[in-house]
């Protein structure tokens, strides 16, 4: 759907990461964990495309402190990296944005007897929170958590209050674990062997390298992919990703947006 | 005041208001139609058609620039018989004009290409894109070179009798006479503009942002040279043309009718909003309205010089 | 680290850095002299000179297009002999290089015109504009054919020994065709591009924004077809070309020169920032600083495909 | 010069007429009645080239006030007419601005003897104010301000608190006088027939009118003209206007930005 939206708040929770919460029409509340939104800045032509975030969260105020009724809202994590996330940074409760959402395909939730190995980098960790608040009404729920250094690393307080174990990282040693989020989660699956299913979302290198430890370890895992888009609803054919299948011969393309952004991994072709 | 009259027609084709929207832009309109009622909006483009299916360009395909975008997809589409086979059922269920925006590599693929869609009921129309900057094999020397276009033209003319749009380049130096070659050869109307060749670069990795190197600017950016072009034509010769660039508001896709245009096409603008399509017809449905002016057709070439 | 070496040579001039200003949108240097300093840039380029005064169009001449602006001044000039006397004088105050912007109505013009400036001491260079689209009596024809553009560069090839730059048209289908044609003819560097022609409408009069009707369009809007066209030419010859067309900061700078530019030209981006060109210049050297360049000459022509 | 300024204020006067205050250099206090300033609204593209207002006031806040010394600040009164205007409209407080100020030539004051006439037609009432200013120092000052209707007219309980004379008018008679600005002028001048000289900004048919009633009365008077302009410094000659020898064998365009706003009616070709 798409909608005009409020700001409420937009706090900056890390230096250079914001969190935004927004109005949105009840029937957000359907969104799937994984699925996005597409974020108009500007009435105006600078920026001109549409930007696409991650859902962080989803929920209605309580009518006891409002007079609006049930209010519901959505909300978004985002890192600012150029015009647009710069943009959004400096708006204030009240300004006022366009809204398409939810986009995409999100997160098959699986069997909640499987214990939930979430895999966040960086900003990644954006759209991982709402699904573990799904996932952890019904399963165990752990979270891999990297980035750079110290300030990469959000809202892991969020995380812990749902009850995911969390498990920090970061390239520089200045927060958690020293390395790769990917080393960390490896040595943990070589103690604990038991069924388990990962979600990934994170920087391209980062999902490649969790492919093939799913792939070694034959494990279930769902990766959530970023690309340049312009229309988000599968339309323009800007956003696509190699699919299995591919050959230059037999192409094979999936859209990020519409086909996408979580795909199993043994979908897409990962050279 | 009566309602009024937003119909316009393009060499049979009748369109209940200008506003189409643009090949490559809308996919094959089923993708939109959440966002608006595809039987509001004066007629469906659909994405570049080929004899077979094509994987198009490696990515990134897109890329943003001021006030406008670069596009190389490279023409990626189903083919036509995925076309007959999983979009058309959808487009038939619509009560709107479906013209199909096709291409070919080679001469006789256009040939081809116009017989199979010629046989299709559902087709209100052909529009040849004799001008994407992306397809090495073709496309350029078409939509650059005037006898190369009256070739194409020609041979498409003589394989349907359906409605013929030709689609021309904007990277020539006479746009008139493209479009002069284009009508002798046989087109019922043409289309202007595809997009301008424009070029990206990353700095910090020094390299292109496109895969392709160069692709197709679209957007705002460009609305000034198609709105040139367009009154160019249109000074020049008596054919219905379809107006096309950076058209985002009512108020644009008017200066286009003003310029010469009998209609417009509407694309990036979908991008920015889903339903722009919708919003324009009925802005320019209220521009009438309020300004008392009973038929769009009025304004049709109306720019006073 | 040492200071970064900004500067760079075209055909025998030698400027501090790469960042000179454009023709027409930085008058004679003075007007802006409140708002920066003039020994920080790389060169002036001074406003589009003829033989006699010209009066120029009536107005409006320019108006604002997304992301972009049309202009129409016609070539309002003072004409040489003023040039002479009232715009020379400062300029000699000045330690920056300085090139004249030259356009004639007639081939002859372009000689005449030229001798006189050969005699100057003041001026480093000429740069020819064959390319201007408003005077309907030359610029249009010498710009957009490879023989007019060959005969005019030829003769005043013959009518100067300074170093000769011709500034090309982006209104043409191969850019790299006329390119050629002018660097046979005898041009030592080749400044691209001027604007692409477009037009505006006010919709609620039905007419023209512009009394010339159509105008030259340049700004941000502009910029990936200029980066096009300085990569197409690059890539097919090597002649110091000086890249323009909507750079607006160091790092649109640096893409052009990634792309082939020896220099660059600032122009609408004057009137966004008067002091625009300066803070590119240094914008340039901290980006070297930054990134461990000893030597913006390391860029030119760096693109990696 | 050109300088970063911060709104101080920006106030909603009259339906669609904004006043705004906003940081300025101690060098801004040199600029003449009739000088303008160029505003660039945005650090973005859109709109791309900067708006040019006229100098409505300028002051510097009291020391006993504030903490930051003496803080100057000038001030433009506005109408809201499109995608920039607009734009200005929706700025706060501490919202930043980059400004070239102050441009242009100014009114000359002329023999504090003289009366002096200042005739505003709508939102051209907004130089004007800083003048009477100067001029009420020295001179009687009357106004005459015009619009089509009652939300047209501005401030003139501004202009009365320095003890100018004013003569409101409207074309639709809502306010004032009914008719036009030029007709009640032209009245007032019939029956007063001392030393006086003009001063005129509004639209172009108001000051061609002017124009006409200062030649037949034989008076001095300076008209301030817009034009659309992209420099503002006179280097780019979009913003020209026909002086008074002006032939299309004679060219004689002067700048509206550097040249003027403000000419001496007789310095133009008015047809
Ligand atoms: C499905 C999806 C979900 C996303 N979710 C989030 C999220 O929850 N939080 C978040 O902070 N970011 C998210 N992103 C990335 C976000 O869309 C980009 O960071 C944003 O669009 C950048 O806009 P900008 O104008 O600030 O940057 P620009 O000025 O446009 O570009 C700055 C740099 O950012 C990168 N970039 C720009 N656009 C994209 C893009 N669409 N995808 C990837 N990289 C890009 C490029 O490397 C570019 O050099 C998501 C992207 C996708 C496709
Ligand atoms: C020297 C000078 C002083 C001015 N002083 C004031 C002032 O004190 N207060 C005030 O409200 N306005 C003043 N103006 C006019 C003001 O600059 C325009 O109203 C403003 O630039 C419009 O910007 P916009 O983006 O809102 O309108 P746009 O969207 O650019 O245009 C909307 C309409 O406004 C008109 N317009 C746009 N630009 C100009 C322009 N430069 N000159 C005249 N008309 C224009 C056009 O008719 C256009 O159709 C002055 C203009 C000049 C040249
Ligand atoms: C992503 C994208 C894909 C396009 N694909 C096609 C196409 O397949 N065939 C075609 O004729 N034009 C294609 N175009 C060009 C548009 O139909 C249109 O001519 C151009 O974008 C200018 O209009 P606009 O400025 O409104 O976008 C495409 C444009 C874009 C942005
Ligand atoms: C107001 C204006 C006047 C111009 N006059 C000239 C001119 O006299 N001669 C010329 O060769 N180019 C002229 N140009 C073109 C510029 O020099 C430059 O090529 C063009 O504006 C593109 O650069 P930009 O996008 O940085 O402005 C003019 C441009 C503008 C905007
Ligand atoms: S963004 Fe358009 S198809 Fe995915
Ligand atoms: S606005 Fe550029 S010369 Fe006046």
């Amino acid at each position: 759907m798409q909608f005009k939206s409020m700001v409420i708040s937009n706090v900056e929770v890390s230096p250079a990461y914001f969190r935004m919460r927004m109005t949105a029409p009840p029937a957000i509340v359907e969104a799937i964990p994984g699925q996005f939104v597409m974020v108009r800045v500007r009435d105006a032509i600078d920026p001109l495309l549409r930007r696409p975030f991650g859902i962080f969260d989803l929920g209605t105020f309580p009518t006891e402190y409002t007079d609006c009724g049930r209010q519901t809202f959505c909300e978004i994590l985002y890192k600012v990296v150029g015009k647009g996330t710069e943009m959004l940074s400096s708006l204030h409760h009240g300004d006022h944005l366009d809204i398409l959402a939810p986009l995409g395909k999100g997160f098959a939730v699986g069997d909640p007897a499987d214990e939930k190995i979430l895999v966040g980098g960086g900003v990644g960790l954006a759209p991982l929170y709402y699904l573990a608040k799904e996932l952890a009404k019904n399963s165990r729920v752990r979270l891999f958590a990297g980035g750079r250094n110290k300030e990469d690393i959000l809202c892991i307080t969020e995380f812990e209050r749902l009850g995911v174990e969390t498990y920090v990282s970061t390239d520089d040693g200045t927060l958690g674990a020293s390395g790769l989020v990917t080393e960390v989660l490896e040595k943990h699956l070589a103690e604990d062997t038991g069924r388990k299913s990962l979600f990934a979302c994170g920087p391209f290198p980062m999902l490649k390298a969790v492919a093939g430890i799913a792939g070694r370890h034959d494990l279930e895992c769902q990766v959530s992919l970023e690309a340049y888009m312009a229309c988000g609803v599968g339309a323009c054919l800007g956003c696509v990703i190699k699919g299995k299948n591919h050959s230059d011969q037999t192409p094979d393309f999936r859209c990020v947006c519409k086909d996408g952004p979580v795909f199993f991994y043994q979908d897409l072709k990962w050279d | 005041m009566a309602k009024p009259d937003l119909s316009v027609e393009i060499s049979g084709i009748k369109l209940r208001n200008p506003v189409m929207t643009a090949s490559g832009t809308f996919g094959y309109g089923k993708e939109f139609s959440d966002y608006l009622d595809l039987e509001k909006i004066g007629a469906i483009i659909t994405k570049g058609l080929s004899l077979r299916p094509k994987a198009g360009n490696p990515t990134p395909r897109i890329v943003e620039t001021p006030g406008g975008m670069l596009n190389a997809i490279g023409l990626q589409n189903v083919g036509i018989d995925a076309f007959i086979g999983e979009k058309l059922p959808f487009l038939r269920t619509v009560d709107t004009p479906v013209i199909v925006n096709l291409y070919g590599n080679t001469l006789e693929e256009y040939g081809e290409l116009a017989e199979k869609l010629d046989r299709l009921p559902e087709v209100a129309g052909l529009e040849v894109n004799i001008s994407c900057p992306n397809v090495k094999q073709g496309g350029i020397v078409f939509g650059t070179d005037p006898n190369a276009a009256a070739e194409v033209v020609g041979l498409v003319r003589r394989s349907t009798s359906k409605p013929l749009i030709i689609k021309l380049s904007p990277n020539v130096t006479d746009v008139v006479r493209m479009a002069d070659a284009c009508v002798n050869a046989g087109a019922d109307a043409l289309s202007l503009i595809n997009t301008l060749t424009g070029m990206a670069i990353d700095l910090q990795k020094r390299r292109p942002i496109l895969a392709n190197i160069t692709g197709g600017l679209s957007g705002p950016a460009i609305k000034p040279v198609a709105l040139r072009m367009v009154w160019q034509v249109s000074q020049a010769m008596a054919v219905p043309i379809i107006g096309i660039g950076g058209i985002m508001s009512a108020t644009d896709a008017l200066e286009f009718m003003l310029a010469g245009a009998t209609a417009v096409q509407v694309g990036t603008a979908n991008f920015l909003d889903p339903s722009a399509a919708q919003t324009i017809a009925a802005g320019i449905e209220d521009y009438l309205a309020k300004n008392g002016i009973s038929d769009v057709k009025e304004l049709i070439g109306a720019l006073k010089i």
